[in-house]
C-alpha cells in the first residue's frame, strides 16, 4: 500500500527526522492561506499514487501567494497516470546546494534490507541505476544486528563531505531505517535529501510503501489508504480476498491461483486475443468468492468473453461450480462463459454446471481457443 | 529417487488442529507420509485422528515434539501472523527441513525467520509454497497426489497450480517425477532454484528438469546461469507472466516486475542462452521433456 | 543499582505485566489508610536493598487496617543487614495457588541473557539451586534474535499445566525479558510469580537491579537511586569515580588499579593484618581523586593505618604524591601514611613526598608488613 | 614467539584522536608496534604524529582503514557510550584481532558486539583490559613496555596493575615473556584463559604460564581444568579477593562473589587439583616459575 508524500512525511517527523514543513490542502483558497505565511515562496506538489508527477506538470514553485494559489488550481482536478489530483501539499521553498538520494527496500537475493544511497539525487532513481550503476551505494542490513552506527556513517560519507552534514546525514538514514522497520515498510526513500545553502541536511520529500501483509497489525496505518487513489474494482477485489489487476482486452479471466492466471493470460494473448485482467479467486473453496469474481469481470464494459480456469486442488471445483450458478441468477451477465475445470470434484461440479446449462473442458487450450474465438 | 525428503522424512504438522493443517494432514497421511507428530500450543497432549484410524499425538512445541517422536521433518500451516514464528520455532528446534506453505507473511518477519533457519542449519523451503511431493514415497504440503507419478523427471516451481498444470501433463504423457518442488510465490523464499538444481543434479534419478518461473526477482536467471554451467541434463522451462504489466503484483507477493529487472522476457532470454528450451504454453512442456529424453 | 520492589513493579506494569496492585507510605498512620481500601487484608513489606526480608520480620499480613498500621510501625526504622527501613509497600492479600520464580540475567559463559524460570517459587533461589538443581530451567537467549514466543511458553510450560495459565505465563516471561532489556537491567526476578486460586498468574513481587554502566543515558532510571539505601562513603566514592568498598579491618588501602586493590587486602590479611577497605583509584592520574580518596578512608574512625599501593602505568606516581601532600594540607591526618610507589614518574614523587616530609618504599611486601605492624 | 599478534601486526587505532588513544598510540608506536591507521569518525583525512616524526593517517571509518592500509588488529580507546558499536564496527570490518581498553560498557551492549564479533570470525580481547605485549615485538594497549622482557613465561591475567606487579618480579627475576595477555575485568570479555592457554600451547616459545585470576565467575576453573586435562608445561596461578566479601563488587564489573561460584577457595582448589602451584603473594609467582623451570 503506498503512502502519500504528506503521510510518508509525518512517519519520518515521528521518527524524529529533519523534514521540510508542509501543510496540505483539497482546494486553491486554502492553498493561498497556507502560501502567506511563507510569503508566498512555496512548491506546490500534487499528493497522488504515481511516479512522475513533476514530468506531469504536478509540481509548481510559486513566488507569491497568488501564483501558489493559481498553481494549485492547475495542479487540483489534474490527472496523473489516470489517478486524480485530489490534494496538495504546500511547503516553503528551500535554498538547495547539493541534492542526495536515500532508499530502503528488501533485497531478495540477500534475504535483508538493503540501503541504497546516492550523490545524484533529485532525478529519477532507476535512470541513475540504469546509466550510473557506481553512483549507487549499497548496504546490507544483516536483520539481526539492525543497521548499525557505523554503517549509516559509512553511507553519508558516500554524500556529504563536510563533518556536520556527514552525521546529520548519518541520523537520517538511520532514521529512514527505523521508519521502514518499525512501519512495516517495503519501500522508504528521500528523493532528495538535501543540503541547504545554509548547511542543513533536509528530506524534502518522502516515499513510503507499506508491505500490505504486515496491516493486519497496523490498523493505524491501514486507516492511511486514500479509497480515492485506487481503482474501483480493485479496491472491491481486495475488500473479498482477491487479486484483481485490471487490463486493456476483452477476454475477461478467472483462475486459482497466481500463477496459472498469469500463465492463462499469456495463453489467451498467446491464441490471438486480449486479456481483460490478472484475477486469482486463491485457494479456497468459496462460492461467493466466484460471485464476486464475476461482479467485478462483468462491471468492466469491455469484456466479451468470461473465461474460467480452474485446477482443483485445494480449490474444489464444485464450488466454483456452484458460484457461476449463484451469480449468473444474481446478476444478469450477458458475456458468455467459458469453463476450464479439473481436479478436485470434478464431476460433482460438471453435474452442477450441467443443470445450470453450463459445459466445462478439461484442456486448457482448448477453451482458451473457445473464449478467444468468442471475443472475436 | 527424490530430493530432500523421502519415504523415511518424520514429518511433524505445525497447526494440526487448525482447518487447513487438519485437512492436508489427512490428505498427506494418506498418501503415505510419515506424520509423526503435530504441534498447536496450548493443545498439547491431545490426538490427531488421521485416516484409517491413525493417531497422531499433538504437542505444545516443536521441540518436544522433535524430542518425542524424532521428527525430522515440518510442514507449517499456520495463519500469516504467526508463521514466521513457527518456522523459528522449527528452526530453533534444528528441524533440518521445514516446508511453510502459508501464503501473506509480512517479509521483514521473513528477513528474520531465514536467517534464523540460516544459522541453525534449516532449510526452509517456502514460505506461500506447495510443498514437495516425491511420487510414491511421501508429500508435504498440498500438491494433490492423483496428479503425479514416479518417473525421471525434476520439477522445480514458483506456483501452484500452474505446477498442477504442468505435472498433470507430464503424468498423462507418461513422464513420471522423481519430485515436484513449489518453492514459493514470495519475494524472500528460503530454497531456490538453484538449491532445486543442485538436489537434482545430485539425484541419479532425475534424467531431466522442468523449471517454471515467473515475472519479479531474477531467481530464474541465476538458475539458468547455475544450470547452462554445471546441469548435464536436460531442462525445459516456462514463465508466466509476458502479458503482465510492469508495477503491479500480479498476485504472488514476489509476482512484480520493478524496472527492466524480472520480465518475462529477459527470463526466457536468459534460459534460451543457457540452453533451456522454453514452452510457450503449458502444454507444450511434456513435449518438450519427451523430446529431450529422446521418447 | 539495586531498585526498591515498588520501583521494580512500576517498570514492570509500563511493559503491560499482571501485578498485584501497592502503595508505597512512610509512614504508619498513611498505612492503615491504605489498608483500608482493601479490607486491612494487606501484606507490609519492608523496602530495603536487602535479600532475607521475610526472614528479619520485614514483610507482614495484616487481617484489619490497625494490624496493618502496627505492622507498618515494627518494619518502619527497623534495620535489615545494617539498612534503615524507611518505607513500606502496601499491597492487598492475594490468594495463592501455586508460586513459580522467574528470572534473567547475563551469563559469563554463553555471553547472552539466560533466562531462569522455576516451579518451586518463593523460596530463595540460590538454595533451590543447591539443593535441588533440576528444578530450575535456564534458556539461553540469543541477542540477535532476542526471546522468540516459543521460547517464553516454552518455559512457561515448566510452571503451569492449564493453557490459560500457561499463556498468560509466557506473556509475563516475555515482559520481564523486555523490561530487562529495556532497562538496561542487569537482574531482574519475579519471586514468586504467582497463580491465584481464580486462576490469574500475577507478578507479586519484583527484583530489578541496573547495570550501573547504562544509568548515563537513562536519566529518568539514574534518578530513581535512594541515596538513603547507600552507605555514606560508598556514595561520596561513587560521585567522585573511585571503586570503594567498606570492610571490618583498621588498615585503610588506597591502591590503582581493582586486582592490584584485592591483592593488597589479600597481603594485609596474610601478613596477619585486617584491611579497612577495597579502595581502587582507577587508572586516571588525578590528584584531586586521591584527596577524596584520603578523605574517605580517613572518615573511618577504625583507620589506623593508611596504606598506599601505586604501580604507576597509566596512573603517574608523581600526580598520587601530589594528591597526597594535598590532602595533608587540606584534611587533619592522623593515621600514619605507608607509601609504596613503582613507575611511571616515580622519582618525581619521591622528590614530592620527601619535600612534604614523607618516605616512599618499592617493595609491595615491604611496605605492606610495615602497615600491618603500625596498625597494631 | 608470541601469540596472536607479532611484530607484522598492522594495527589501527579506534580513537586515535582522544586523549587516551593519542597518549596510548605514541607509546605503542615508541615501543615499536606498526600502527598503520588511526579512525575518528568525523575526522578523516588527518595526520596523527606520532614519536619520532611518524605520521600516521586518520579514517573515519575502520572499513577504509582497512582498505588503505591493510590494517589486521585493532586497539580500541572509545569512550564507553560507543566502545560496543566500535568492536561492532571493527569486527564488521573483518579486523580479526581487536582489543577493547574501555572500561565500563554496559554488558548488554556486549552481547550483541560479542555476537557480531563471533559471527564475522573476529578475536575480541577484553574490554576493560590492559590489552597485550609481545616483549620486543609488539604491544596493543597499554601494559608498560619497560616492565617487560623477552622470555619463555606466558602470562594471562584479569587485571591490569596486579599484572604489572607480577610482570616486574617475573622481569627482575631474569624470567623474561612470550606474552603477556590482560584478559579483562568484565563479566563478558572475548578471550577467555583457555582461548589464551591454548595459545600458548601452540606457541613453541612458551614454556611455562603465570594465571592471574581474581573472585567472580567460574573461568579460572575451567582453565585449571583445560589445563589439568591438555597443558604439558607448568602453570602458577595466582588469586586476588581472597579477603572480599560476597555480593560486594570490587571495582571490576567481573568481581563479584554470587553464591558460593566465584571465590578465592574454589579457585584455588581448582588450580591445585590440576596441578597448578598457588602463589599466595604477587612476589611468589617469580619463584615459584623459577622453580617450575629449574632455574
Amino acid at each position: 500500500m503506498n503512502l502519500h508524500e504528506y503521510q510518508a512525511k509525518e512517519l519520518f517527523r515521528a521518527a524524529g527526522m529533519a523534514v521540510n514543513p508542509g501543510e496540505v490542502a483539497g482546494d486553491a483558497r486554502a492553498v493561498r492561506r497556507i502560501a502567506e505565511r511563507w510569503d508566498g515562496k512555496v512548491v506546490v506538489k500534487a499528493q497522488v499514487h504515481s511516479g512522475g508527477r513533476g514530468k506531469a506538470g504536478g509540481v509548481r514553485l510559486a513566488r507569491t501567494a497568488g501564483e501558489a494559489e493559481s498553481s494549485a488550481e492547475a495542479i487540483l482536478g489534474m490527472e496523473i497516470n489516470g489517478l486524480a489530483v485530489e490534494r496538495v501539499l504546500v511547503s516553503p521553498l528551500e535554498e538547495i546546494a547539493s541534492e542526495a538520494y536515500a532508499g530502503v527496500l528488501v533485497d531478495r537475493d540477500s534475504q535483508c534490507p538493503v540501503l541504497m544511497v546516492s550523490a545524484e539525487g533529485g532525478v529519477d532513481i532507476e535512470e541513475v541505476a540504469r546509466d550510473n550503476p557506481d553512483a549507487i551505494h549499497r548496504l546490507h542490513v544483516d536483520p539481526r544486528y539492525g543497521l548499525m552506527p557505523h554503517q549509516a556513517f559509512g553511507l553519508a560519507g558516500k554524500l556529504f563531505r563536510d563533518p556536520a552534514q556527514r552525521r546529520q546525514g548519518a541520523r537520517i538514514i538511520a532514521q529512514l531505517y527505523q521508519v521502514f522497520v518499525e512501519n512495516g515498510a517495503s519501500m522508504a526513500e528521500i528523493n532528495p535529501l538535501i543540503a541547504t545553502a545554509a548547511g542543513e541536511v533536509l528530506a524534502i520529500d518522502a516515499k513510503v510503501s507499506l508491505d500490505d501483509n504486515e496491516l493486519f497489525r497496523r490498523p493505524a496505518l491501514a486507516a492511511l489508504r486514500d479509497p480515492g487513489s485506487e481503482d474501483e474494482a480493485e479496491r472491491k477485489a481486495r475488500e473479498k480476498g482477491l487479486s484483481f489487476v485490471r487490463l486493456e482486452g476483452n477476454v475477461g479471466c478467472c483462475v486459482n491461483g497466481a500463477g496459472l492466471a498469469m500463465a492463462t493470460m499469456d495463453l489467451v494473448k498467446h491464441c490471438g486475443g486480449e486479456p481483460a485482467n490478472f484475477l486469482d479467486i486463491g485457494g479456497s473453496s468459496n462460492p461467493d468468492k466466484v460471485v464476486a469474481a464475476l461482479e467485478i469481470i462483468t462491471a468492466d464494459p469491455a469484456v466479451r468473453v468470461i473465461l474460467f480456469n480452474i485446477f482443483g486442488g485445494i480449490t474444489r471445483c464444485d464450488d466454483v461450480a456452484r458460484g457461476i450458478v449463484e451469480a449468473t441468477r444474481r446478476i444478469e451477465i450477458e458475456a458468455p462463459i467459458v469453463i476450464r475445470l479439473t481436479g478436485t470434484n470434478e464431476r460433482l461440479a460438471r453435474e452442477i454446471l450441467a443443470d445450470a446449462g453450463f459445459a466445462a473442458g478439461t484442456s486448457m487450450d482448448e477453451v482458451v481457443q473457445e473464449a478467444v474465438r468468442l471475443a472475436g | 529417487m527424490s530430493i530432500f525428503v523421502d519415504e523415511k522424512t518424520r514429518v511433524v504438522v505445525q497447526g494440526i488442529t487448525g482447518r487447513d493443517g487438519s485437512f492436508h494432514t489427512r490428505q498427506m497421511m494418506a498418501y503415505g507420509t510419515r506424520v509423526v507428530a503435530g504441534v498447536t500450543p496450548g493443545k498439547g497432549g491431545r490426538a490427531f485422528e488421521g485416516p484409517g484410524g491413525a493417531v497422531v499425538p499433538v504437542f505444545d512445541t516443536v521441540a518436544e515434539a522433535v524430542a518425542r517422536t524424532g521428527a525430522d521433518a515440518s510442514v507449517v500451516y499456520v495463519p500469516p501472523a504467526f508463521a514466521a514464528s513457527a518456522i523459528m520455532e522449527a528452526a530453533d528446534a534444528r528441524i533440518p527441513f521445514v516446508v511453510c506453505v502459508t501464503e501473506g507473511i509480512p517479509v521483514l518477519d521473513m528477513t528474520r525467520a531465514h536467517a534464523l533457519a540460516r544459522d541453525r542449519g534449516s532449510r526452509v523451503l517456502g514460505p506461500n509454497c506447495p510443498g514437495i511431493i516425491c511420487p510414491g514415497k511421501t508429500t508435504l504440503g498440498i500438491i494433490p497426489g492423483r496428479i503425479v507419478a514416479p518417473g525421471p523427471v525434476g520439477l522445480i516451481s514458483r506456483s501452484g497450480t500452474l505446477t498442477y498444470e504442468a505435472v498433470h501433463h507430464l503424468t498423462r504423457a507418461g513422464l513420471g517425477q522423481t519430485a515436484c518442488v513449489g518453492i514459493g510465490g514470495d519475494p524472500l523464499i528460503g530454497t531456490s532454484f538453484v538449491d532445486c538444481l543442485e538436489a537434482f543434479a545430485a539425484d541419479p534419478g532425475t534424467e531431466a528438469v522442468v523449471m517454471i518461473g515467473e515475472i519479479g526477482g531474477t531467481a530464474e536467471q541465476k538458475a539458468a546461469a547455475w544450470a547452462g554451467e554445471n546441469l548435464d541434463i536436460p531442462v525445459v522451462g516456462f514463465i508466466a507472466g509476458r502479458t503482465a504489466p510492469p508495477g503491479k503484483r500480479m498476485g504472488h507477493a514476489g509476482a512484480i516486475i520493478s524496472g527492466s529487472a524480472g520480465t518475462a522476457e529477459e527470463k526466457t532470454r536468459a534460459f534460451e542462452e543457457n540452453g533451456i528450451r522454453v514452452a510457450l504454453r503449458p502444454s507444450e512442456i511434456s513435449a518438450l521433456v519427451a523430446d529431450a529424453l529422446g521418447r
